[in-house]
């Protein structure tokens, strides 16, 4: 087993946010979560990545226990995430943005610092040129030096993407990656995303597009009130009686 | 209704709308469509006083709305439902919303009956209404913004890509109270991605690009044409 | 026995008057978020003030209050929209220091007008009231109902009408509060003018326990921005309480600990409620 | 133009005319108020590091001066430790006591921490005042020796004084420059800017503010030193919230978070201050409101002022080339 | 412009150096101290003083501190240097003791107002200190408050070094005549709101006599609660604050009955004072303070000192003289004896005392 939640419930009060829910991500697939507003999605992220403690339940990856690991220690073991609601240094470059995202592979420390050591010196080059790495990546390297603020919803999102890339993850949570994207360039999207995965990164993302997800996904899981009510290959989701009546409607075209 | 004549919004230098020319007739849906960051919303904020045009004139009706403040833009009856939302995280859903009738603060039993609708349009709501706007899920929130809106019973509504985050089956039902919501006489104009949904409903639309109005007219007419079918569509 | 229900009144009263300073900045500090240290300068006018209307103006007390009232209200409107106004989406810091500012620049102007020296306040209601061995005078009654009658007020006000809500509606969402016909600026200068209001109140009925001088204002601002902060910031009950947590350590500290090392006992007091509960007693909701 | 004035250049000229100044002046009265003028800078460069680069305003910062100071002042006069051990000392001290309490201090955010620290000063001073068989409350306490000589040199002198103090500011700036350009310093703006989004990219956001906030106690401690050992007589008002104050004018006037912004500040606060003497009683009458207009006028202070040429000048560029994307 | 005092051009200015509290919480305390200083150059700057035939008039340079020590130390330099005053006046101890560091070196006197007896005792040669040394009050004050009301005293002092000094002061002197020390604790008249939680315990003891002080509104205050709390012993007015004073607040003597104090000014009758009072009342429109009597006084001593140096600049000269200028002195200015200066620096002042008695106020003659 790669990830794997055993379990998993968060409380907000008496509201059962995420009802023991048995998850686990299969390595080097692209994974998706989908449900109705307030399933309980971007919660089940939330906890994984230590974000939230879990009120109970069990989260494994690769054979440990992450469950009460904070959010730091979790994605130096390599797990990365986007949020839905876009999260960026505002005041900081593109560039600047991504280059603190391989901070957690350095060692430097203060003393590096004012004898700006040798240690430091390679560091500093290995942030930065992951940092264009991944911006050629994502396709932002033309947009390196712009201010965060003064960029587009969907060139946010991209450096999210690239964000969460240069900390060297091999599993990336992705929280609607393309909500608020137009279609055109949702579908560029999904191509980052299908080449992400190529590079052997396992993907696990949430969305309410689709036709994206169903062209996407490897494997879904479906979540209602809380609770898992359904998980499978896009076609068995589709078909998935409970599936429609909860989420998907007449159309599933969106 | 509404008209905008040569508008021209800056950022500093940059312009992100130029020229600007749109016209909606009482009672119609219009909609806006194009790419990220080509303009809509920089439109929206500058007919709702958030932003000041550089150049040109707004008309609501008869009154000039061009650089007045926002409060007395929504008391004309313009209101917006915003991109990001804005909502009070810190207050309930049922204090958002009734922050929704402000501009009519002073009838209360409209108000309540007003409030009803919006729980009718999302049953939801009514189940969080003694909940925190900022713990609800992105989708509520979403719902929450659409409903304040509607609480100022606008003339002209402003909504700026509702269906951002909301589940399909939800986006179905949300276009339906659009139609909704239009039929029982306020006029809407609508920014989307999601062309498809929008453009079934719309009477007519314009297609954005860098800021500059590319392509108007009918929404049959859009639905049609090749370039907007592939570009905002999908093929 | 009458020994701690004595300092029981006592702490009683210190802590109405540090809770009414208080609820003034609990507004422009506790939910608009600045942090007015020139607050304590409006607290100080709002004494001179009432005194010269007294003694200068021969008006009755109560009178000399509401005029209080509408001076410093108007101070506080115009510090607003001179000062705060302009500096409005710039980093808070720049607030704090240009709060400073207007705070040098009042006590240098009362000063100037009044001169350095002490004034007394004379109050109508200095009669003293001896009951089963314990002494209170109605000055001091007066300031505890009028803590408890403003928060109940202050509370009503802000949670049940339009005016109070979009003040809060603002503080939470400036554009969000523009979107539903809330008109910012003058919200702004209300929640300046109730600010300044509460402060000359808090002063008025402050002064004849003490004196009126130009420093009048550190005496409590210090320890009103503490006890916001400890009261979850905005909550006006949490205000009121952490005013009387306050006022009690003080005057329990002085008398079962150490007099001389009261303060020490309440600051550190404080500290350990934040370190337990580093949002304060009463914040609300998760956000 | 843009290029003269950016910050390094602007550092490495206030630099020079400092090692110059006293042959340029032979007046003891300038040397002295530009000495301890220099020893605030050494205050606000640690100041700025925790409130400036990584976003957490600390109220302590005269507390942990005047830490620094004491430590100095009752090492010297009352444990009788000779003058090195005992500025060697001092700043450790801080350190120590800002390591323990920054531990639970930094459990708090924003507003809170602020206010935290705050009680924190206020407790500072009221120790010094109170606790007066160590410290000689508000006697204060006198006798403090001026710096021992290190061979041949001697800072009996005025002039020598403002080298020795110069030599520990220019140790300050190196130190600063280094750590803000490092991977570190990087570390500490992303805090800043979004505490939430740093722990999220691995960055251990407690060991983080820890470090900066240690740091900056370090650096606030060196400065109570250097005052204790200049000024030599030491008095309780030193830890009062009026100091606090001055040194949070200083950095925002001069520009949080920016390298020169510290030494812009103080020199310019120090210099109005000192002009408007003539005013006497009624300074303060002036002072305040042009510190009030400052801001206003210059929100991201004087440095931030110039910073700001680069950035428009970037910015044009950039509109050109959007609006060239554009047509 | 910095002057005051109105010295023209083409005359000999003697410069007169000070540096307080003129802005913040302690200006009003600045503000007399400065008072006493401008009014007796001005007065003097009418004819000026001769020495050698030349003519001299007085400059007083005036520079704020705001109460601290950093600023004093960067004031005194700028003294010393731009205007080259022999003297400095600085009326708090901070300020002193930042001064002493080089005042020897750089050559002035230090006019120290402040009655701490440390700061002359450190041994710097240029100091000197002006307002008299508690101690001659003790024993009258405690001989007066014991006969008349009882053996048992709860000390109330200002947590000022001042008010803690006074208070350990007095305590053994109270005890070592068979007295009592029921209570005893500080009032911090810049941070106490109110000051029932103090007196309750205080009383709680049931003392005959409370010894308070500090300014002296703030310790009126003070008095006015203690009566309100039912106590009706009496008071030992620490010499900080003047009953006349404390009178304004409290509205009569009558309830200050029972107290014994510092003879205030007004009351004094020392040669020099009924004229000071009306000159020093009809020029600054408030009532005269010791602070400004003892200020007024010296720069008449340091006049008359400078003249027997036959010297206005060099600090050490004039200093060797203040014993001739005290003796020198003439009577009308004498606002109060001070008939000697000791070894360590320290003015040695004839203390007046006043007591309430039946709603006045009586002179007491000094043990
Ligand atoms: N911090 C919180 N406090 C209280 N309730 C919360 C909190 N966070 C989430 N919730 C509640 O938990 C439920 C699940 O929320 P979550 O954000 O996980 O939904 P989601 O599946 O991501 O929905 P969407 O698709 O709309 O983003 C919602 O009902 C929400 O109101
Ligand atoms: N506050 C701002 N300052 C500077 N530039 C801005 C600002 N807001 C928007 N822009 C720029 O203006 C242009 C138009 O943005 P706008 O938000 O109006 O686009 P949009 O069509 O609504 O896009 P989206 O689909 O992403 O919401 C973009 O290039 C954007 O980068
Ligand atoms: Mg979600
Ligand atoms: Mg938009």
């Amino acid at each position: 087993m790669y990830l794997e939640t055993k379990k998993l419930t968060k409380k907000f009060g008496g509201l059962l946010a995420v009802n023991e829910v048995d998850f686990s991500i299969k390595k080097g697939k692209i994974n998706a979560i989908i449900g109705p507003n307030g399933a309980g999605k971007s919660t089940f992220f939330n906890l994984i990545s230590g974000f939230h403690p879990p009120s109970s339940g069990e989260i494994i990856f690769k054979g440990t226990d992450i469950t009460k690991l904070p959010s730091n220690k979790i994605a130096t073991l390599g797990i990365a995430r986007t949020f839905q609601t876009t999260n960026l240094f505002e005041g900081s470059t593109v560039f600047d943005n991504v280059v603190i995202g391989h901070r957690l592979r350095t060692k430097s420390n203060l003393f590096d610092a004012i004898f700006k050591t040798k240690r430091l010196k390679q560091e500093e080059e290995k942030c930065k040129e992951k940092a264009l790495e991944v911006l050629q990546l994502v396709g932002l390297a033309k947009t390196a030096d712009s201010l965060v603020s003064n960029i587009t919803q969907e060139e946010k999102k991209r450096v999210a993407f690239a964000l969460a890339l240069a900390t060297d993850p091999e599993l990336v949570f992705l929280d609607e990656p393309t909500a608020g994207v137009n279609p055109d360039e949702t579908e560029e999207l999904s191509l980052l995303i299908e080449k992400m995965a190529g590079k052997g990164i396992t993907i696990c993302l949430i969305e309410h597009k689709m036709k994206m997800v169903m062209k996407l996904a490897d494997n879904i899981m479906v979540l209602n009130y809380g609770e898992k009510i359904a998980e499978g290959l896009p076609e068995e989701i589709n078909n998935n009686e409970a599936v429609i009546k909860a989420y998907l409607g007449g159309s599933a075209s969106a | 209704m509404l008209e905008l004549k040569n508008v021209t919004v800056k950022y500093g230098k940059f312009a992100a709308v130029e020229q600007l020319n749109i016209r909606i007739e009482k009672g119609e849906i219009v909609v806006l469509l194009g790419a990220n960051g080509a303009g809509k919303s920089t439109t929206f904020r500058t007919i709702s006083g958030l932003t000041k045009p550089f150049s040109g004139e707004i008309l609501f009706g008869e009154t000039s709305i061009g650089g007045m403040s926002p409060d007395k833009i929504v008391q004309l009856g313009v209101v917006q439902c915003a991109e990001d939302r804005k909502l009070f995280p810190q207050m309930t859903v049922y204090e958002n919303l009734i922050m929704g009738a402000y501009v009519h603060r002073k009838k209360k039993n409209e108000r309540m009956k007003t409030i009803e609708e919006v729980y009718h349009l999302f049953p939801i709501l009514y189940d969080k209404k003694n909940d925190m706007a900022g713990s609800l899920s992105g989708g509520q929130q979403q719902m929450v913004a659409i409903g304040r809106a509607l609480m100022a019973k606008p003339k002209l509504m402003l909504l700026d890509e509702p269906s951002i985050g909301l589940a399909p089956l939800i986006v179905e039902q949300m276009f339906e109270s659009i139609q909704q919501i239009n039929k029982e006489g306020t006029t809407i104009l609508l920014a989307e991605q999601n062309a498809n949904a929008a453009l079934s409903i719309a009477d007519k639309g314009y297609v954005f690009e860098n800021g500059r109005i590319v392509v108007e007219g009918s929404s049959e007419n859009l639905f049609c044409n090749e370039e907007v079918r592939k570009a905002y569509i999908g093929a | 026995m009458v020994l701690f229900v004595q300092q029981l009144l006592n702490g009683l009263t210190v802590g109405s008057v540090y809770s009414l300073v208080a609820l003034g900045l609990t507004l422009v500090y506790g939910i608009l978020h600045i942090p007015n240290f020139a607050h304590g300068a409006l607290y100080m006018v709002g004494g001179y003030i009432t005194l010269t209307t007294m003694t200068h103006f021969g008006f009755h007390y109560l009178l000399a209050i509401a005029v209080s009232v509408l001076v410093v209200g108007l101070l506080a409107i115009l510090m607003e929209r001179f000062v705060y106004h302009p500096l409005r989406g710039t980093i808070p810091i720049n607030n704090m220091v240009a709060a400073i500012g207007i705070l040098l620049f009042l006590e240098s102007l009362a000063q100037l007008i009044w001169g350095p020296d002490y004034h007394h306040m004379p109050t109508p209601y200095s009669q003293v009231v001896n009951v089963l061995g314990l002494t209170l005078t109605m000055q001091r009654i007066i300031i505890v109902i009028a803590a408890i009658a403003i928060m109940i007020l202050l509370n009503l006000f802000l949670k049940k009408t339009f005016l109070g809500r979009s003040i809060i509606a603002m503080s939470q969402n400036r554009e969000g509060a523009f979107l539903v016909g809330i008109n910012a600026n003058k919200v702004a200068m209300l929640t300046f003018f109730i600010a300044g209001a509460l402060a000359a109140i808090a002063a008025s009925l402050t002064s004849p326990l003490n004196l009126v001088f130009p420093g009048m204002g550190h005496l409590v601002i210090l320890k009103a921005f503490v006890i916001i902060i400890i009261g979850g910031m905005g909550s006006i009950p949490g205000a009121i309480i952490a005013g009387y947590i306050l006022g009690m350590s003080e005057s329990f500290g002085a008398t079962y600990i150490a007099n001389d090392y009261k303060d020490i006992i309440a600051f550190v007091l404080l500290i350990i409620i934040l370190s337990i509960k580093p949002q304060g007693l009463f914040t609300k909701g998760a956000y | 133009m843009a290029t003269f004035f950016n910050q390094r250049n602007v550092v490495m000229g206030l630099m020079v005319l400092a090692i110059l100044f006293p042959f340029i002046t032979q007046n003891n009265y300038y040397i002295y108020v530009i000495t301890l003028a220099f020893i605030w800078i050494i205050a606000v460069y640690g100041l700025n590091l925790i409130a400036g680069y990584t976003g957490y305003l600390s109220f302590a910062h005269a507390g942990f001066f005047a830490i620094g100071a004491y430590a100095m002042g009752l090492l010297s006069v009352k444990a009788g430790i000779g003058f090195w051990p005992a500025f060697l000392l001092a700043p450790m001290i801080t350190t120590a006591i800002g390591f323990l309490l920054g531990i639970i201090a930094l459990r708090t955010k924003e507003h809170f921490f602020a206010i935290y620290t705050l009680c924190v000063g206020y407790i500072i001073y009221l120790v010094i005042d109170k606790w007066d068989r160590l410290t000689e409350g508000p006697r204060g306490l006198m006798g403090i020796p001026s710096p021992a000589n290190i061979g041949p040199i001697s800072f009996s002198t005025p002039v020598s004084q403002y080298y020795f103090v110069l030599f520990f500011l220019l140790l300050t700036i190196f130190v600063m420059f280094r750590i803000i350009n490092s991977l570190t310093g990087r570390t500490f703006l992303a805090v800043r800017n979004s505490e939430i989004l740093a722990q999220t990219i691995g960055v251990s956001t407690i060991r983080t503010k820890l470090v900066s906030f240690v740091l900056s106690t370090f650096f606030a401690g060196l400065a109570g030193a250097l005052y204790a050992c200049f000024l030599r007589f030491l008095g309780p008002q030193i830890s009062s919230t009026a100091i606090m104050f001055d040194l949070l004018a200083y950095l925002i006037v001069g520009g949080i978070g920016t390298l020169s912004g510290p030494i812009i500040g103080t020199l310019l606060i120090v210099f109005i201050t000192q002009k408007l003497q003539f005013l006497q009683e009624y300074r303060m009458l002036l002072f305040g409101p042009i510190l009030t207009l400052i801001i206003i006028f210059s929100p991201r202070g004087i440095a931030g002022f110039f910073g700001n040429w680069k950035s428009i000048r970037k910015e044009k560029r950039m509109i050109l080339q959007k609006n060239k994307k554009a047509a | 412009s910095n002057s005051t005092g109105g010295a023209g051009k083409g005359e000999n200015i003697v410069n007169i150096g000070y540096s307080g509290p003129l802005s913040g919480s302690a200006a009003n305390y600045g503000k007399k101290t400065v008072n006493g200083l401008s009014m007796a150059i001005e007065e003097i700057n009418k004819e000026g003083f001769k020495i050698d035939g030349k003519t001299y008039k007085l400059n007083l340079v005036k520079l704020d501190d705001k109460y601290l020590p950093n600023e004093t130390a960067a004031n005194g330099q700028r003294l010393v240097q731009e205007h080259k005053t022999p003297i400095i006046i600085t009326p708090h101890s901070g300020g002193i003791a930042a001064l002493q560091v080089f005042n020897e070196q750089q050559n002035f006197i230090i006019g120290g107002y402040s009655s701490e007896p440390s700061i002359t005792e450190a041994g710097n040669s240029l100091t000197i200190r002006i307002p008299p040394n508690y101690e001659g009050y003790i024993d009258t004050f405690i001989n007066y408050e014991m006969k008349r009301y009882g053996k048992k005293i709860a000390l109330i002092p200002p947590v000022t070094q001042y008010g803690q000094d006074w208070a350990k002061a007095i305590a053994p002197h109270w005890e070592a005549k068979g007295g009592e020390v029921v209570h005893q604790a500080s009032v911090d008249f810049e941070k106490d709101t109110d000051f029932y939680t103090i007196l309750t315990n205080a009383l709680n003891k049931n003392p005959d006599v409370l010894f308070i002080g500090g300014p002296s509104e703030s310790t009126a205050k003070l008095a006015l609660q203690a009566r309100e709390a039912g106590f009706k012993g009496g008071f030992i007015v620490m010499d900080q604050a003047k009953m006349d004073e404390m009178k304004k607040v409290t509205g009569s003597y009558e309830l200050l009955e029972g107290s014994i104090g510092t003879m205030p000014i007004i009351s004094a009758n020392y040669p020099g004072t009924p004229e000071f009072i009306k000159k020093y009342e009809e020029k600054f429109n408030i009532n005269a303070s010791s602070e400004a009597g003892y200020l007024y006084t010296t720069v008449y001593i340091l006049v008359e000192a400078m003249k027997a140096a036959k010297n206005v600049d060099d600090a050490k000269v004039i200093r060797e003289h203040i014993q001739a200028g005290l003796d020198n002195l003439p009577e009308d200015k004498k606002v109060y004896e001070i008939p000697k200066i000791n070894k360590d620096g320290g003015f040695d002042v004839n203390v007046r005392v006043g007591a309430i008695e039946n709603g006045e106020i009586l002179p007491i003659n000094v043990e």
